[in-house]
């Protein structure tokens, strides 16, 4: 086997992802919702629904998710929240683009981390390969919604 | 119980540490872990007499011939095959069930026909069926599970019926390790004339499994379950069906004469063996039976049971904090323990066992319907036995699992 | 040339006695030897990491998914796959072509269709067809084989012709180690809308293979004629083809999500992997990738072309009591030579270089139509080269043959 | 691999086998035979075609083979269409029945070795274990021809 390199707990469940997994923000069902989508990793069965409402200049006025799995994709989820909301989707996006870069190990410029929030906690699940896409898994379904949004109004 | 710390020495990769820590291997119903004498027996074929089987004139060829079908005959024997013509060799359980539903089901299945399985089957044994149900236009009906997890037999005798075809059931569930009555089941299902499969994917490596006595139509199961090498399993088919079967994969070793017109076919059962077959795995498959009848059967199930017995009284301890799915009744359960706990989930729990050396499965355990719909979770974790686990492994399970409850509940440091 | 003498040192059964003498092994085209590395990579998994693929959050699970999609990247690009979804892990190059069969071609292969394939066809790309043309009524034609044993194109553009669904042919020949046009035929195909299959379990393991270049449909080919263990094998498919395939076999890992009653299906190429996989033989595979890269494909073949010339150079001294097959031109043929005599038949030949201790193979080869009507003879011989036969071994072939030819037609006792 | 020791080719191809190979006895066609049938071995190709006709007594009046195959296999038939001759169709069988236990390694008694004739000269076929089923092809031919009469004649 290869050499394993005991990580640190610690790392992963931080305390602030703790923290959204016991308190999620943002949790429940938006009526219809403008963009709206549903994640699920085949895999280990983990399931987030994601809910967004767009205001008069195209920004998520408001967002909501819910869903099952375990404390990462919940924490990551509750995260996605916090910070999109008042976001336009493009921006939504680029803030799915940089966790996909914080979690292949990208150092993250001062200005970057100044967007990504709470995001940064995700760090410590780098060193728990396995779990990284319990991490993406409700930015990727935030990327699947807005797809289908945009293939809905433009067909 | 058996020796497991002796039998730890036969397996290499037991010796191995996991971040530091000394490997304890729980996640035997996926796949279990293999002696020396089979990984021996792979390097041997390869060093010294691999050659393609039954077409060689050569002394290579002679031998692996030889003992390609010297295993055959100790594998049939192994679960009480009257012949060794009615040994199959598939890559895995789901094949094996795949090649069942695309001959004799597609052949006799029909319009308005019955499939009976059961509430607690491994997608293997019912996206097969479901695929089958919608391309013969017949219903797939369902034997319920009991809250305590065992099959719910109070309607059998209408589930059962002259509409019946075929039932199709697990011998033993890979989530809740209920040991189903499936001899019982048969002789039911035979009354009505119906045909019966068993999904032996976790009852072969676990229990004495003997198809003369079960009397079943179909059976099958994986080698990498049970010692032996991935990528080789078997499927048992009844004489009388298997004579009535058309082949499935055509080609290569399973016909008798081709002409540019048409072909017909081998003898059985190479008539559904297509191509060069798994020639090192069927042989390693043979030495992980030696292995397994050096134990005897009777023993590996006894240890398993005692293994699970003194894991279920250990885990009592969290019995508040965790919900354990299964039968209290010993004798009805092989070695498999899963549970779930509203303050853990049971990722984190693998990811926490997995830094402590101890592994497990967490999630659906390709068992969605029975995981989701019947016992109403997402995912469990899922502690899985075999002939090397000791009590102090299960000890340590124990111990692990109140350091992440504790972890997760209330402080937030591991001690 | 390689250097084969180097070569077969690491190949530990190279250096094993048969009856007292070193192995001449010559029955590549049936299965080729293992390199220690490849032999040691199994060792390694069973002893090492040892676990199910794609659904554990052990160490032991993430190490072999991890080199299991390894693996399959590396095989992919071996063979010029833009993605290594592309590429379908099969039991062997049988599975391969029925898993089209089965899937693809019964889903637009209609009524009326024609499938076109070639008179030299290995029963596994043919018998598939035959039965494929029953099921669908479409009409299997044929390329002939002139007299040197290459595809006869004279009458090409009407044998592909806009009734045409699909065009299944080998690269390389089994028997006659004839190497077609297989990418000029693709271009023929597709020019009428037809789709190609080819069967490259003769040129995979021998030439520079790319999928991309010949851009051909599909692609089929075995682990165990590539220096790889049994029981595995790659099928690729082109990408626009493969997101309209259907499910083959279903079960466990190929599925999305599953509910009592039905299911979605898995992304490529899970989709069409059901069940647990041959995970020590893919990752095997994936080490015998590198072997060959290491040496590099086109030195691969080149060397092969050179032992072919020097063994039909030295057979000409036989050539009065022999008929040998195959292309005359060494540009067009790769490491095989098939021949026979009035003389002494096949068999009896391959008993008498196998107590020299020379590995041939005698009899029809799997492409019984070819050598019965199309040679017009029960058997050959066939003698098949790899990177490790020198043009000493070469050298005791033809001694060999004079001694067996002595011995039947003129004196009674060897020399 | 096992220890393999070297066999002698001499006791596999022994001059009477040669001899029946190179100038097979009773080689061709009985037009209308009581008797017919075809053996095929499909690893190798071998073929074996064998008619007979039964005189009054149910006795073995006539035989004769045809086919393709190795010099043991067409050896084989050879000397079959010597020893059936004149016996009746169960005396043929004991005749098949013998050779089996002679391949299966069985001392013969002397009585069994008389009526053999040049069977005897298979024995060295033994040694060479993939060839065993060459020598007993036309004999399973026979079986099957016999088994097939018997099956039509009263049905
Ligand atoms: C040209 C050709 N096609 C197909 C096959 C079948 O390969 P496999 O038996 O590995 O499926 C072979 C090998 O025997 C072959 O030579
Ligand atoms: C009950 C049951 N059936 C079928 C299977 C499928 O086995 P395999 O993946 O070897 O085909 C499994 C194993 O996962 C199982 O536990």
């Amino acid at each position: 086997m290869q050499e394993m390199h005991p990580a640190h707990l610690d790392d992963l469940y931080q305390e602030v992802i703790l923290d959204h997994y016991r308190n999620p923000r943002n949790h429940g069902e938006i009526p219809n919702p403008h963009v709206s989508s549903r994640g699920f990793n085949p895999f280990c069965g983990d399931e987030v629904f994601l809910g967004l409402n767009l205001d008069a200049n195209q920004k998520i006025e408001s967002v909501a998710f819910h869903g099952q799995g375990c404390s990462i994709s919940q924490a990551s989820a509750s995260i996605l929240t916090t910070l999109v909301k008042n976001k336009s989707l493009p921006e939504a996006e680029d803030l799915s683009q940089l966790l996909r870069e914080l979690l292949r190990g990208k150092e993250l410029s001062d200005d970057e981390l100044d967007q990504i929030g709470d995001m940064e906690a995700l760090q410590g699940v780098r060193q728990f390969p396995i779990r990284v896409k319990c991490a993406l898994l409700p930015w990727a379904t935030l990327d699947d919604g807005i797809a289908d949004y945009r293939s809905n109004i433009s067909p | 119980m058996l020796d497991a710390a002796k039998i730890k020495q036969d397996f290499p990769i037991l010796a191995k540490l996991v971040y530091g820590k000394p490997l304890v291997y729980l996640d035997n119903a996926a796949t279990s872990q293999k002696p020396s004498s089979v990984i021996q027996t792979l390097v041997d074929y390869y060093e010294g007499y691999n050659s393609n089987v039954h077409r060689g004139v050569h002394a290579l060829s002679m031998e692996s011939t030889q003992r390609y079908e010297e295993a055959r005959e100790k594998i049939a024997r192994f679960i009480g095959s009257p012949g060794s013509e009615n040994l199959i060799y598939v890559r895995n359980t789901t094949e094996g069930i795949n090649l069942v539903a695309n001959t004799w089901a597609r052949a006799n299945v029909n319009d308005g026909d019955e499939i009976l399985t059961t509430e607690m089957e491994h997608h293997s044994n019912l996206v097969p069926w479901q695929q089958l149900a919608k391309a013969r236009n017949a219903t797939l009906r369902f034997i319920p599970v009991t809250d305590e997890g065992t099959l719910d037999l109070s309607n059998i005798d209408s589930l059962i019926n002259h509409r019946t075809k075929l039932v199709a059931m697990t011998h033993m569930s890979n989530v809740l390790g209920t040991i189903n009555p499936v001899k019982d089941l048969t002789a039911k299902a035979h009354a009505v004339g119906a045909h019966v499969l068993i999904d032996a994917a976790q009852s072969v490596p676990h229990l004495p499994v003997d198809v003369t006595h079960l009397d079943c139509d179909f059976l099958a199961f994986s080698s990498h379950k049970m010692l032996g090498p991935t990528g080789i399993g078997g499927l048992y088919v009844k004489s009388d069906t298997l004579e009535q079967m058309e082949p499935f994969l055509t080609g290569g070793e399973m016909v008798q004469e081709v002409t540019f017109e048409g072909a017909t076919w081998n003898d059985l059962p190479m008539r559904f063996e297509a191509g060069t077959p798994n020639i090192a795995g069927s042989i390693g498959l043979g030495a992980a039976v030696d292995y397994l009848e050096a134990l005897g059967m009777e023993n590996v199930h006894q240890h398993e049971t005692e293994i699970t017995q003194y894991a279920l009284q250990a885990l009592k301890e969290l019995a508040e904090e965790f919900t354990f799915y299964g039968p209290t009744d010993p004798a009805r359960r092989g070695g498999i323990v899963s549970f779930s706990s509203p303050h853990v989930h049971p990722h984190d729990l693998g990811t926490i066992l997995d830094q402590a050396g101890i592994a497990i499965r967490a999630g659906h355990h390709c068992a969605m319907p029975l995981v989701r719909d019947r016992l109403g979770v997402a995912a469990t974790a899922r502690a899985s036995f075999y002939i090397y686990n000791t009590t102090e492994e299960v000890d340590l399970l124990v111990t692990t699992l109140k350091d992440a409850l504790r972890y997760f509940s209330k402080s937030l440091s591991l001690p």
